[in-house]
């Protein structure tokens, strides 16, 4: 069919018609629909893209017929024909779920603007995906951020605007330090696909402009990443979003700009030039290190459990880095499949959490803060919803069975090909950080009496509950069933380590 | 064949949610929980023959890394470990019933379905047929059976909760995890193999490393000093004690330790290369012995002491004589036998009298003398005291440590077996031969309730049974060392 | 000599931008600097692709010499992206001000922080 | 509001004189410099100046909110239909030159109509901008 070679096309250009549709009929039901089917094809479009280039390797679309490197160029390999499964499905997952956990948060008269932005925010994020080209990355960055900021400036505590505010600032500055350094690649290369650049940056990537763009690059992706110690923005960002924003960034936002960090280093700079010639992995290890042991330190005392995850997800991320860091196979893949993992877990979490929060709102108040003096004993009153966040937290940790025990195995492995046994100490001590912070959801879940007040005996609503479940199921399956997240990520790690250790 | 294997290992699942259905009609509940245990048993004891004959049924389910699937292969040892523990979960599902009744306990639902599941997770690392699963199914084991050892939600049930946790699950990824992906690492493979499976290239150093990650990666073997989880774990209902810190989740330590001695080093790697774990191994029997000597609490004394038999295992197979390796098999069922009616005792005691320290004992076997014969039957067997079956398996191990020339690792034994008696028989004579104290408290009580003091002598007259014929076991055991057809 | 003075600038201007953003404490300020910023890669695009001499990229037989058009339609994308940066961050600094009564950053904090110690002043 | 004649009248003047540029630069943006973009700006800037002459209460009654969140919307619209028409037609994404027998009338036509909806937008951007902040703080009498 015709249609077929148009996927990689139709894949953003869905998601963008959505968009404005939703706001062209001003209502919360049509908005709704026209966003949700658009994230299920795109869903659909993803996962005959990835299946496209499992069977018959890249695929390249010329935007307007302007071959590339002329025009901008659609290009799809292991890497983001991945990537774009995750996006699209966690996109998929979230939007019915949005349906019911925005009623309580957002006021109505501004639901379809809420669909129209998450719309928005879906496409940015597939277009930084599929793009294969530098500027056009930068433009849907900035499509996906902005679309962010209104997003978490929705929810209901007024410090949803300022996160919003800081979020705004840390991401603008990141997204021009991200232009500066394509400015200064365009200005050396005369190009702009990052294909064509691959062998032009070779000859000029020692220079000092070719070297300045690599660190505008680095720190401005790291900025979007939330790097430690960069990740100033995100907690309170995903603290104060409106619940199912909260899920969706925390799957997807920092795992797109870790593979845009991820594609400049490994395609265009090439691994061997950032890994292999400068003090850049002994570098990023550390600061890895720092996000592994400090962000999940903090995260165990932390009081809001939204917050509690936040910093969860940045010492996550800390072990995605510490796998690139190794730039092997198993340990580039490792970070690929764990951007995957801790995506689906760390969604699913926050999506169950929202149910908890939805079911103790009322309807006029604001939604309280998820503390842990409010969820005591929660467990009574949502045995459903409890059960899944402690399996999510399971995955964070690394227990086998789960999909973060997959990922958490070939990190272990890389680190060990490396002979660095401190290192695999370090990444086993980590998890076992996860082990407190989720104990101590148990212990307040499982041991604590309720709180005098709360009413009691209702389960989350089930169009929340199922959302979330979705994906702890995800998570069990992907924890068992390796072929698709490992398949898909050794090969894809595969194609980027090139160094030849 | 392999659907007995699956069918063994499904069957307690489905029994958990036919329970979790059940959970409003507790006869029906408890009904479900017993037909489910014996079918299990019944698909176990199937698997006995074609093993003994030599064949070891194998089945592999999905592949979770390349090339490392999860496995299961029914190998004497497993099979041994799985007959006890499927065996004793029939009786421990009567003594639940009597007990959970008994104490009017909170949540019995939830307390049959984490019963169930931690049989299938102990049946799952019975029958894995690699590393890998073996510690698929050991984690879910340490969380499944986290929820019976909170199961009262006190606080005293949370901190136990919280070092049972904490020492099982930071002893098994610190050192467990690296030490299979590292033996992956350099092996490629986690099977496991009569012979073992480390290249000979490993030097010693990273040899006796990896020995010793596995050991004190293996927390459930409670080797010193990471023993402490096990007394904590006291604080669970005494059938959750009784099976599973008895013989379930120990066991899965010692069978887990007695595994990777036996498939994945190999006698031949490892000889000369075990003296420091024979000395840990020795110092933790004895140790705990001085500690459960001293301890008043029944539950505590008998936690310590399972401390100590527990080393009894992982010291005979390290002493890697082939008499020795058979007699810690043998170990595993006569411990278990032993050591579960003990803790029926302890929790009959505790239901009938509403007594938990030694020194309340007073004269209580004339008011309960089912339970307490069944207690000094039990006592006189992991003494070793002939015709219990406690006795068979020391020898094997005496005989074992003496072929090898070990006589300190003898001398151990011996000592120890004093302090056995030393630390059983006292509460035997407080409890026939002492005067009853009156308290006004607790008024007059009788025997504990019959679904109990059934299981009790069944566990009592079993450590007898086997004893007299053990021509099945000890034929497993030697099919371990004979090779058993790889 | 005209490369090295836009250079200066670009320098100048990106430096002076983070400062500000840094500095100071007013939540329009951040902005004002966010978008001096945000104006450096504006000309660190511009002034490459200007050839002294050279003329606009419209094919005639009269010129040879001609200016790259590709930075132009690059900045005039970031400028638009820039401008909807700063209508967001002015709608949001806005409703700051109505929610807190402010927009001084430490002020703001001071406020969040009574709250956080009145919730847990509640929950405890 | 103060009624001030000279500013009606100049605005009277001027406003018709505005937009109707910002359509000169529209069309003629094919072949001088002008666009969709800057028509956009002008015509957004007409009205702006509408309001600041007679209030932003009289503007809201004759542009109101829902209309210019249309034009954003719409504008977006119009460019991505004229994409989704390329593929329709059988080219790729953006391939103007299907878009009519002869590729050269066929990338006018594509131009000419990415252009409107550029236009369209970005003069439904600058008002809600302009509305969103002159509609706050009491602004509004």
């Amino acid at each position: 069919m015709a249609l077929a070679q148009h996927l990689p096309a139709l894949q953003v250009i869905l998601p963008l018609i959505s968009a404005p549709l939703a706001i062209l009929f001003r209502r919360a039901g049509p908005a709704f629909l026209i966003v949700t089917a658009a994230a299920w094809l795109s869903f659909a479009i993803a996962i005959a893209l990835f299946l496209q280039v499992d069977a018959s390797g890249l695929i390249s679309y010329p935007m307007g017929n302007w071959q590339p490197p002329w025009g901008i160029e659609y290009r799809l390999d292991r890497l983001n024909s991945f990537m774009l499964v995750l996006v699209s499905g966690m996109a998929a997952v979230v939007l019915p779920y949005a349906r019911g956990s925005i009623e309580r948060e957002i006021p109505h008269e501004s639901h379809y603007m809420f669909y129209a932005m998450l719309g928005l925010c879906l496409t940015g994020l597939l277009g930084i995906v599929i793009t294969g080209d530098a500027f056009n990355l930068f433009v849907f960055l900035e499509v996906s951020s902005l679309s962010t900021y209104v997003l978490i400036a929705m929810g209901r505590d007024r410090r949803a605007l300022t996160a919003a505010y800081q979020y705004l600032i840390m991401g603008s500055i990141g997204a021009t330090f991200i232009v500066i350094g394509i400015g200064f690649l365009y200005l050396m290369t005369g190009t702009l696909n990052l294909a064509d650049m691959v062998p032009r940056v070779a000859v000029i990537e020692s220079s000092r402009p070719g070297l300045a763009a690599l660190a505008f690059i680095s720190v401005g992706v790291s900025l979007k990443v939330a790097l430690f110690p960069l990740h100033q923005w995100l907690p309170n960002a995903y603290t104060y979003a409106p619940s199912s924003v909260s899920a969706f960034l925390a799957a997807t936002a920092t795992k797109v700009a870790l593979y845009a960090l991820i594609r400049f280093y490994f395609t265009v700079f090439g691994d061997s030039f950032v890994f292999g010639k400068l003090p850049l992995p002994e570098f990023m290890l550390i600061l890895s290190l720092f996000a592994m042991l400090f962000a999940n330190a903090i995260a165990i005392f932390q009081d809001n459990l939204k917050r509690l995850f936040a910093y969860s997800s940045v010492g996550q991320i800390g072990y995605i880095t510490l796998g690139l860091s190794f730039d092997s196979v198993h340990g580039v893949g490792a970070s690929i499949m764990h951007l995957f993992n801790h995506g689906v877990a760390k969604g699913a979490i926050f999506l169950l959490i929202g149910g908890a929060v939805a079911r103790m709102t009322t309807r006029q108040a604001a939604p309280p803060a998820p503390t842990f003096e409010r969820i005591a004993g929660l467990s009574k009153a949502m045995p459903l919803t409890c059960f899944g966040v402690v399996l999510g937290g399971l995955s964070l940790i690394g227990v086998p069975g789960t999909a973060g025990f997959v990922s958490k195995w070939y990190l272990v492995l890389a680190a060990m090909e490396k002979g660095q046994w401190w290192l695999v100490g370090a990444i086993l001590v980590s998890s076992l950080l996860a082990v407190a912070y989720v104990w101590r959801f148990v212990e307040a879940a499982y041991f604590r009496a309720p709180p005098a007040g709360r009413e009691t005996g209702k389960e989350a609503p089930f169009a929340l509950l199922i959302p979330g479940w979705l994906l702890i199921l995800a998570t069990l399956w992907f924890g068992l069933d390796t072929s698709f997240t490992a398949g898909a990520a050794l090969d894809a790690a595969q194609q980027l380590v090139h160094s030849g250790n | 064949m392999d659907s007995l294997i699956l069918a063994s290992l499904v069957l307690p699942v489905f029994g958990a949610a036919g329970i979790l259905l059940a959970g409003r009609w507790p006869n029906l509940r408890e009904s479900v929980t017993i037909v489910t245990a014996v079918a299990t048993f019944a698909c176990v004891v199937q698997l006995v023959e074609p093993v003994l004959a030599g064949s070891q049924p194998g089945v592999r389910l999905f592949e979770l890394f390349s090339g490392l699937p999860v496995a299961f292969r029914v190998e004497p040892l497993g099979m041994i470990f799985a007959l006890v523990a499927s065996g004793l979960w029939i009786v421990s599902s009567i003594y639940s019933i009597g007990y959970m009744r008994g104490n009017g306990e909170h949540d019995q639902t939830r307390f049959y379905v984490c019963f169930a599941l931690s049989i299938a997770a102990a049946l799952g690392i019975a029958f894995s047929a690699n590393l890998l699963t073996l510690f698929l199914f050991y984690e879910i084991l340490t969380l499944i059976t986290y929820p019976l050892v909170t199961h009262s939600r006190t606080e005293k049930a949370k901190r136990g909760g919280r070092v049972y946790l904490a020492i099982l699950m930071g002893t098994s990824m610190l050192f467990l995890l690296p030490a299979i992906i590292y033996t992956w690492h350099v092996a490629g493979t986690t099977d496991f193999r009569v012979g073992g499976i480390l290249p000979a290239t490993l030097t010693p150093g990273a040899l006796t490393a990896l020995l010793a990650l596995y050991m004190f990666g293996i927390g459930k073997a409670a080797l010193m000093p990471f023993h402490r989880w096990l007394p904590a774990a006291m604080v669970a209902p005494t059938p959750v004690s009784a099976l599973l810190h008895a013989v379930a989740v120990v066991k899965a330590g010692v069978f887990s330790v007695v595994k990777v001695v036996a498939y994945v080093f190999g006698a031949g790697v490892l000889a000369g290369q075990t003296g420091w774990l024979i000395a840990v191994a020795a110092f933790t029997i004895l140790a705990a012995s001085i500690v459960a000597l001293r301890a008043d609490n029944f539950k505590r004394r008998l936690a310590y002491s399972t401390v100590s038999q527990l080393s009894y295992i992982v010291l005979a197979a390290v002493v890697l004589t082939p008499l020795s390796t058979v007699g810690a098999a043998l170990h595993i069922v006569s411990h278990a036998l032993g050591k579960i009616t003990l803790f029926f005792t302890a929790g009959a005691i505790y239901t009938a009298a509403h007594q938990t320290e030694i020194s309340q004992f007073d004269g209580i076997g004339r008011r309960m003398p089912w339970t307490m014969t069944a207690f000094t039957i039990g006592s006189l067997s992991i003494i070793g005291i002939p015709p219990f079956v406690g006795f068979v398996s020391k020898w094997y191990i005496l005989s074992g440590a003496l072929s090898a020339g070990m006589l300190q690792v003898a001398a151990v034994f011996l000592l120890s077996t004093l302090l056995n008696a030393a630390y059983l028989l006292p509460i035997v004579h407080r409890a026939f031969f002492r005067e009853p104290v009156h308290d006004d408290h607790h008024g007059e009580h009788g025997e504990a309730p019959p679904f109990m003091v059934i299981a009790v002598c069944l566990t009592a007259a079993g450590t007898l049974a086997v004893a007299l014929f053990p021509d099945v076991l000890v034929g497993l055991a030697q099919r371990i060392v004979s090779g058993g057809g790889v | 000599m005209l490369a090295h003075f836009t250079n200066v600038i670009t320098v100048f201007l990106m430096v002076a931008g983070l400062f500000i953003i840094t500095a100071r404490g007013n939540l329009i300020k951040k902005l004002v600097g966010l978008s001096l910023f945000q104006t450096s890669v504006y000309l660190l695009y511009i002034s490459p692709g200007k050839l002294i001499g050279g003329t606009a990229p419209i094919l005639s037989p009269a010129f040879t010499v001609y200016s790259n058009p590709l930075p132009h339609v690059l900045i005039l994308t970031a400028i638009v992206v820039g401008v909807a940066t700063l209508a967001l961050g002015l709608a949001l600094t806005v409703r700051i001000r109505e929610a807190y009564g402010s927009i001084e950053e430490d002020e703001i904090l001071a406020l969040d922080h009574s709250v956080e110690d009145d919730e847990a002043r509640e929950s405890h | 509001m103060r009624d001030d004649l000279v500013l009606r009248v100049v605005g009277r003047l001027l406003i018709p004189a505005i937009l109707l540029f910002a359509l000169y630069v529209q069309f003629h943006g094919d072949f001088g410099p002008g666009g969709g973009f800057q028509a956009g700006v002008m015509a957004a800037a007409g009205i702006v100046f509408y309001s600041l002459i007679h209030g932003l209460v009289t503007t809201r009654r004759i542009v109101p909110d829902w209309a210019v969140e249309t034009m954003v919307a719409a504008g977006v619209l119009i460019y991505a239909s004229v994409g989704l028409a390329g593929i329709l037609l059988g080219g790729h994404y953006l391939d103007y030159s299907v878009l009519s027998s002869d590729p050269i009338h066929g990338q006018h036509r594509g131009i000419f109509w990415v252009e409107v909806g550029v236009a369209v937008t970005v003069c439904g951007v600058m008002l809600k901008i302009y509305y969103m902040f002159a509609s706050r703080g009491g602004a509004e009498d």
